[in-house]
C-alpha cells in the first residue's frame, strides 16, 4: 500500500586510521605532533597501569577489577580533546582518560583495594572529574545535570559522559538521552561498544544495527566512529563538544572497540567467546596502529619508544611502591561522611564501633 | 501573620529560598506552568522563569539523576515526585548516588539537593496515591528524611531541607495539604533537622507520631485528657531519619508509657524503630509495651477502603486508654 | 567532511479517513458493514460512558477519574482487529477498548469509586484484559513478558500494549521496547499520543519529530498513524498482530490524537492550554469522522442513530443503576489476597482491624 | 547424599523444578552462556535450553517487568538480580505490581514468580555489591522474603518459592556461597515458607539471625556454651517476611533473652521489627534489653574498611555475654 514517509534518517560513520595504521588523507585532522604525542603517551600509560594491576590483582594485591586493555583510544583521546572547564563522568572502563583528566597514579590501585580515598581528587586540580559509577548507565544522568548547570550558569564547557553497549539497554540511559535533548544540554555521550557486557554479545544487547541510531529516538545528532582509531576518537568528541558549547545540545557517539581482557578478574571469558575473537581484534587495538601512523609520520621511531616504556615502567613502579606505603586508613572514617551534619545517633555507633574495634584487636 | 495552609507554606519557603539563592532550582512533573498537582510550586515559573522552575519529561529515575548531576555542578535542585508512589523509579539512583556520594569521596563532592513528595492517604485517589513508604528512604544511610506535619514547621523544615549540606527526602502528606491553616510568619525561620518538636508535655503517656496522623492523634490526645485527666506528653517527630532519639528516650522514661501513631504497614516501619529505641535505651522505664498503631500489612486498599485502614481518632483514644491501663 | 552513511532510516505514516470523513480509496480496507458498525457502536459507548462517568464524578458519586473523549478511535479499533487469545495491556486511557474486550460495563465506575472489584473480568471471558495500570510505562513491560509466554507456548497470539505520549519517556518504555525486539516477541506498542502529558504537551516531552521514530532505536517496525482515523488505527494493529503472529515480532505504533479532556477530574487544562487549541482538535475527533463516512457509504442513517444514541443511553443508565445498587464490599477483603496463602501475622492483624471496626461503628 | 555447597545447592533445586515443570523459566543476566556470575545456574541452559534460561538485556526493570508478565501469563519465572545493589532498579515494579497484582484483584490474577539476588558482604567486592537491605523487600505488603543460611535450606526453599503462589524475593548470602558444603538428598525437600528454623534450644537466651551471619553466630554461641554452660537458643529465620512471629515470641517468652545478629544498617531494619514483636507479646518476659548486633547506620565502605562493619565471632559472644549478665 502506498504510504507517506513523513521522516529520514541516516547515521553517519567515521575512521581516519584504518586498523594497519593508515590515515584517510582526506580526513586527517592534522593535529600538532605534541598533542599526537600526548595521546599516545597517555594510551601507553592507561595500558601499562592496566596490565600492572592485572599482576597485582592475580597477587592479591588488590581486589576484582575491570580491565580497559583495548579501549585506551577513545577515553584518551576524549579527555585530550576536552577543556579543563569540562566534566568527566566515566563509568568504570576509561582508565586512560582518568588518568588524563589528573587523577592521581595511585588512585586507581587505592579504589581496587577498597578505599574511598581512591576517589579523592587532587586539592589543587579543577576537580571535575567523578568518581568510577558501577551502577550501569545511572551516571549518564548525572551528565546530563552537570550539563544542565554548566548552561544554566552560562559557562562554556560539557559534560562528557561514558557508558559500556550494555548500558544503552538500561532506562537510565533512555531518560538521559531524552533530558540531554530536551534541554538542549552541552553533554556528549560515549558508548564504549566493546562488543560485550560480561557474558551478553552486542547483537543481543539489542536489535538494532548500530548503537548510533539510538540517538534519532532523541532527535540527536549522534555517529559511530572507530573506537580504537585514535584520530577519530578526538574528532568526534572535538566536534561534539564544539557544538555544546555553542548552544547545539548533546551529541551521541557509539565507539567501536573491543574488550581484549576478561570482564573483570572475577570473569573467565572461555565461557562465551572464541580466543579466534580475541585474536582478531588484538589486529585492530589502538596502540599498535596509532605508533605505525605516528612512526610513518616520521614522528616516532624505536628509541623514542623504548624511552617510553622504560620512562612509564618506572612511573607506574613509582606509583605502586606510593601505594603500598600508604596506610593509614581510619577505620572509622564512614561515619564522618554519612552526613555533612553531626547528629548523636550516629556519633553512638561510633562510639560502639570503636570500642568493639578495641576488643576485636583484644580477640587477635 | 498571614494564615497560611501547607500548601502555600512550602511554596513560601521555596519563593523565599529562590529569591535568596540563585542556585535554588525547582524541577518535576508538572510543577512549572501548571503549578504542580497540587499548586505547591504555584507561581514560581512566573516569579523566577523557566531555567529555575523546569517542567521536565517524565521520567522519576532522571528527575533525580539529572537534579544529581546540577547538585555536584554547585546547584541546590528541589526536585518533585509527583506522588510518593512513583518515588520507587527513583531509589536506584536515591541508595546508589544520592544517599553515597559523599561517603564515596569523604566529603569531596557532595550532593545538597531535596526531594519533595506528597504521600499518605484519605484523600480518595487512586491505586499507587495513598501509600506511606518512608521506611525505605529512612533505612537508607545517608538519607535525610523530614515529613511536617503543619504549615509553619513545614515551611521552615523547607527552607532547612534546602540550606542542609546533604540530600533530603521531604515526605508531604498530602491529607493535611489543605486541612488547616496556622500563621507563618513572612520572615525567615529555619528548622531543625534532626529535631523533634514536644508537641505537649506530661507525664503519664508518650505519643510519638508525624505527619498527617498528628491531627487525628492531637485530638484523641485531647480526648483522653479531657476524658480521664491523663497527662499526656505528644512528640511529633519531623525528622524521621537521623532520628532524634534523645527526644523520644527522654520522655518515654519519664512517662513510662507509649503509643505510636503511624500510616504505613505495621512491620519493618519507623514505629519498629521507635520501639528498638526504647528498647536500647529505656527498657527498664517502660511499663507497659509500646503500642503500635499503625497501617496493616496489606497491600494498601484502593480508596473505597482506606478509611478503616488508616489509624483513627477512636482507634488511638483506644490505644492510648489500653496503653495506660496496662 | 565526507563521511560514509551506515544506515537509513524512514517514518511511513497512515491516513485513511481525513478529518472531513473522506477515505482515500487506495487505502480503504474494504471491511465488513457489520464490522464497521461494530466499531462505531463501541466508540459511541464508550464516549457515552466518559461522559457519564464525569456527571457522577462531578456529582461525588465516584473518585478521580482521566476522561478519554477524543481518544475512543485507537483503543477500540485495536480490540477489535484483536483475536480473542490476544492480550489487552491498557494503560488508564483505553476505557473504549476495555469494553470491548469484555469488561463489564459497571467496572469502570466500581474501579473510579475506588472498590478492586473494579478489576474482576467475568469468569467466563478469556480474562486476557489486564487491568488499569497507573504506573506510567511500567505495563509496556508485562506485555512483553505476556508475548514471551505465548511464543513459549507456540500460541498463535500477541500482546497489545498501549502507553501515553509522554511514557515514552519513561526507561521502562525504552527496556520494554528493547527486550520485545531482543525476543521477537509477539507484542503491539501503541502509544496514544494525546499531544499532552497532563500539563506537559508533547513538544517538551521529547525533541525527536515523531513518537514513531523511538522504534528506530530497537529496529522494530515503527509508524505513525492518525489516531482519531479508526480505518487507520484498525488496519495498523491488524497488519501488526499478523506480524507478530507469523513471528515477525513486535511492532511500535505512534497513533496520533488528542486529549479533549482535562487530565483527570482533578486538573484544570486551563492553566496550560488555549480552548482554541481544544477547538481545533474537537473538529478532528474520531466518532463525528465516523459517522460522516458511514452516512456516505450509506449504511448508516440519522434514524439508526438516533436509535443507537436511545440504546446506549438506556445501557449506560442500566450499568450506573447496577454499579450503585452493589454493596456488600467487604471490609477485611484486603487480608484475603496479601497472599495466596495464609499466615498467622496476617490473621492476627485481620482479627485486630476487624476488633477496631467494631468499634468505630460504636464510635458513631 | 552428595555434599553440595549453597551454589550447587541452588543449582541442583533449580534443575530439578525445571525437569519437574516446563513452566519453570530462568532469566537474568548472564544466567544463561555463561551460567551466572556466581555460577548458580550453571549447565542449565545447555540441561534446558535458550528459551527456558534466558540470557536478557542489561536491564533490571525490565527482567522484572517481563517476569510479571509471564508469571501472568502463566510461567514461572525465576528471574536473577546479579547483585542486590542493583534490584532497586526493579523495586518499582515489585512494589507497584509483583506485591500487589493478587491484591488488585482479589486474586484473579496472580504473579508466581521469584527473583534471586545475592547479597551481602565480606567478599571484598566492589560498591553496591556489599549491602544488604532485605528490609526494604520485607516492608512491602505482599512480599515474601527468603534468606536460607546453607545449602541444604537454600535448596530446600528455592524449591518452595518456586511452587509458591506468590511473588519471593529469594535473598542468597554470597558470603555463604561456597564457604561450606552440607549433605543435600537428592530427593525432593520442600521448605515451608513463614517457617523459622530452631537450630538449637536452650533455655538462657536466643540469638536469632539469618544468612550469611548464622555462621558466625553458631561459632560465638559455641563459645558461649563452651565458656559458661549456658542454655542458649539459636532461631535461623529463614523467611524474613512474613515472619514466624510463633516461634520468636515462644523462644523469648521462654529464655527472657535475645541477641539479634543482622549485617544490615540498624535503623529501620529486620531487628527493629523483631524488637517491636517481642514488645508486643513477650515485653513481660524480657530480662534484657534485646540487644542489637548489625551493621551500622553509615554508607556500606569499601571493602577495605568492610570488615569491621560486619559483625564478628567475638562481638556477637560479647553481645550475646552481656545480654546473659545484664
Ligand atoms: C545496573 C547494573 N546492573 C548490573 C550490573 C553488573 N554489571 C557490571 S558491568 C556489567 C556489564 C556492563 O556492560 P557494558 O555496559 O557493555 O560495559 P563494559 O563492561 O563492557 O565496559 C554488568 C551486568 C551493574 N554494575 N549495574
Ligand atoms: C511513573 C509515574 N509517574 C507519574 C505519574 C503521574 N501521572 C499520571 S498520568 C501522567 C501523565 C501521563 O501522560 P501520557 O503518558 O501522555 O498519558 P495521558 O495521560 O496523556 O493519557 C502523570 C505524570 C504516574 N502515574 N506514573
Ligand atoms: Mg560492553
Ligand atoms: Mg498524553
Amino acid at each position: 500500500m502506498p504510504r507517506k514517509q513523513i521522516a529520514q534518517f541516516e547515521v553517519p560513520y567515521l575512521q581516519i586510521l584504518d586498523a594497519q595504521g593508515q590515515i584517510d588523507p582526506q580526513l586527517d585532522p592534522q593535529l600538532p605532533t605534541d598533542e599526537l604525542l600526548r595521546i599516545y603517551r597517555w594510551m601507553v600509560l592507561a595500558r601499562a597501569t592496566d596490565q600492572r594491576m592485572l599482576k597485582l590483582q592475580r597477587q592479591g594485591r588488590i581486589g576484582t577489577f575491570g580491565p580497559s586493555t583495548g579501549q585506551e583510544a577513545i577515553s584518551v583521546a576524549a579527555a585530550c580533546a576536552m577543556g579543563d572547564d569540562d566534566w568527566f563522568v566515566g563509568a568504570f572502563r576509561e582508565l586512560g582518560g582518568r588518568l588524563v583528566r589528573g587523577e592521581p597514579l595511585t588512585s586507581p590501585y587505592l579504589f581496587y583495594n577498597g578505599y574511598e580515598e581512591g576517589n579523592l581528587q587532587p586539592e589543587s586540580s579543577r576537580q571535575r572529574l567523578l568518581p568510577i559509577n558501577i551502577i550501569v548507565a545511572s551516571q549518564c544522568l548525572h551528565a546530563v545535570g552537570i550539563g544542565y548547570a554548566l548552561k544554566y550558569r552560562q559557562e562554556r564547557a560539557a559534560a562528557v559522559a561514558f557508558m559500556g553497549d550494555g548500558a544503552t539497554s538500561e532506562g537510565d540511559f533512555h531518560e538521559a538521552l531524552n533530558f540531554a535533548a530536551v534541554w538542549q544540554a552541552p553533554v556528549v555521550f560515549i558508548s564504549q561498544n566493546n562488543q560485550w557486557a560480561i557474558s551478553m554479545p552486542r547483537e543481543q544487547q539489542t536489535r538494532s544495527q548500530t548503537l548510533a541510531q539510538k540517538g534519532i529516538a532523541y532527535e540527536m545528532p549522534s555517529i559511530q566512529i572507530d573506537g580504537n582509531d585514535a584520530l577519530a576518537c578526538y574528532v568526534a568528541v572535538r566536534e561534539a563538544l564544539q557544538r555544546a558549547y555553542d548552544g547545539g545540545g548533546p551529541t551521541f557517539i557509539e565507539a567501536v572497540t573491543y574488550r581484549l581482557m576478561m570482564h573483570t578478574t572475577a570473569d573467565d571469558p572461555g565461557r562465551y567467546r572464541t580466543s579466534a575473537e580475541e585474536d582478531e581484534w588484538w589486529q585492530q587495538e589502538p596502540l599498535g596502529r596509532l605508533r605505525t601512523y605516528l612512526t610513518a609520520k616520521k614522528i616516532w621511531d624505536d628509541d623514542q619508544e623504548e624511552a617510553l616504556q622504560t620512562e612509564i615502567k618506572a612511573e607506574v613502579d613509582q606509583a605502586v611502591v606510593e601505594f603500598e606505603a600508604m596506610g593509614n586508613f581510619l577505620p572509622d572514617i564512614p561515619f564522618d561522611h554519612v552526613y555533612g551534619t553531626r547528629h548523636a545517633s550516629i556519633e553512638q555507633q561510633r562510639r560502639e564501633f570503636l570500642t568493639n574495634l578495641e576488643q576485636e584487636a583484644g580477640d587477635a | 501573620m498571614p494564615k497560611l495552609n501547607m500548601v502555600q507554606a512550602i511554596n513560601l519557603g521555596l519563593a523565599q529560598e529562590m529569591a535568596r539563592d540563585d542556585s535554588v532550582i525547582v524541577m518535576g512533573e508538572d510543577v512549572g506552568v501548571d503549578g504542580g498537582v497540587f499548586r505547591v510550586t504555584d507561581q514560581l515559573i512566573e516569579k523566577f522563569g523557566a531555567e529555575r522552575v523546569l517542567d521536565t519529561p517524565l521520567a522519576e529515575s532522571a528527575i533525580l539523576g539529572s537534579a544529581i548531576g546540577m547538585a555536584l555542578a554547585g546547584l541546590r535542585p528541589v526536585a518533585e515526585m509527583q506522588f510518593s508512589g512513583f518515588s520507587y523509579l527513583m531509589l536506584a539512583q536515591w541508595e546508589g548516588h544520592a544517599s553515597r556520594y559523599r561517603a564515596r569521596t569523604l566529603g569531596q563532592f557532595t550532593v545538597p539537593l531535596v526531594v519533595r513528595m506528597p504521600f499518605g492517604g484519605g484523600v480518595r485517589a487512586l491505586e499507587h496515591h495513598s501509600e506511606s513508604r518512608e521506611a525505605y528512604y529512612a533505612h537508607t544511610p545517608g538519607s535525610k528524611v523530614l515529613i511536617p506535619s503543619g504549615p509553619r514547621n513545614a515551611r521552615a523544615l523547607i527552607v532547612a531541607a534546602i540550606r542542609d549540606p546533604d540530600p533530603v527526602v521531604f515526605m508531604e502528606p498530602k491529607h493535611s495539604y489543605r486541612a488547616f491553616r496556622e500563621e507563618v510568619p513572612e520572615a525567615e525561620e529555619v528548622g531543625k533537622i534532626g529535631k523533634a518538636q514536644l508537641v505537649q508535655e506530661g507525664n503519664d503517656l508518650t505519643v510519638i507520631s508525624w505527619g498527617a496522623m498528628m491531627r487525628p492523634t492531637r485530638k484523641a490526645v485531647a480526648a483522653v485528657t479531657e476524658q480521664r485527666g491523663a497527662g499526656i506528653e505528644v512528640i511529633d517527630l519531623l525528622t524521621i531519619a537521623p532520628m532524634d532519639a534523645g527526644a523520644v528516650v527522654a520522655s518515654v522514661t519519664k512517662t513510662g508509657r507509649c503509643v505510636v501513631v503511624q500510616e504505613a504497614p505495621r512491620s519493618f516501619s519507623v514505629a519498629s524503630e521507635i520501639i528498638a529505641l526504647l528498647n536500647d535505651e529505656a527498657l527498664l522505664y517502660l511499663e507497659a509495651p509500646v503500642k503500635r498503631l499503625t497501617g496493616y500489612d496489606v497491600v494498601t486498599p484502593y480508596f473505597g477502603r482506606e478509611k478503616s485502614y488508616i489509624p483513627t481518632v477512636g482507634r488511638i483514644v483506644r490505644g492510648i486508654e489500653e496503653t495506660l491501663d496496662f
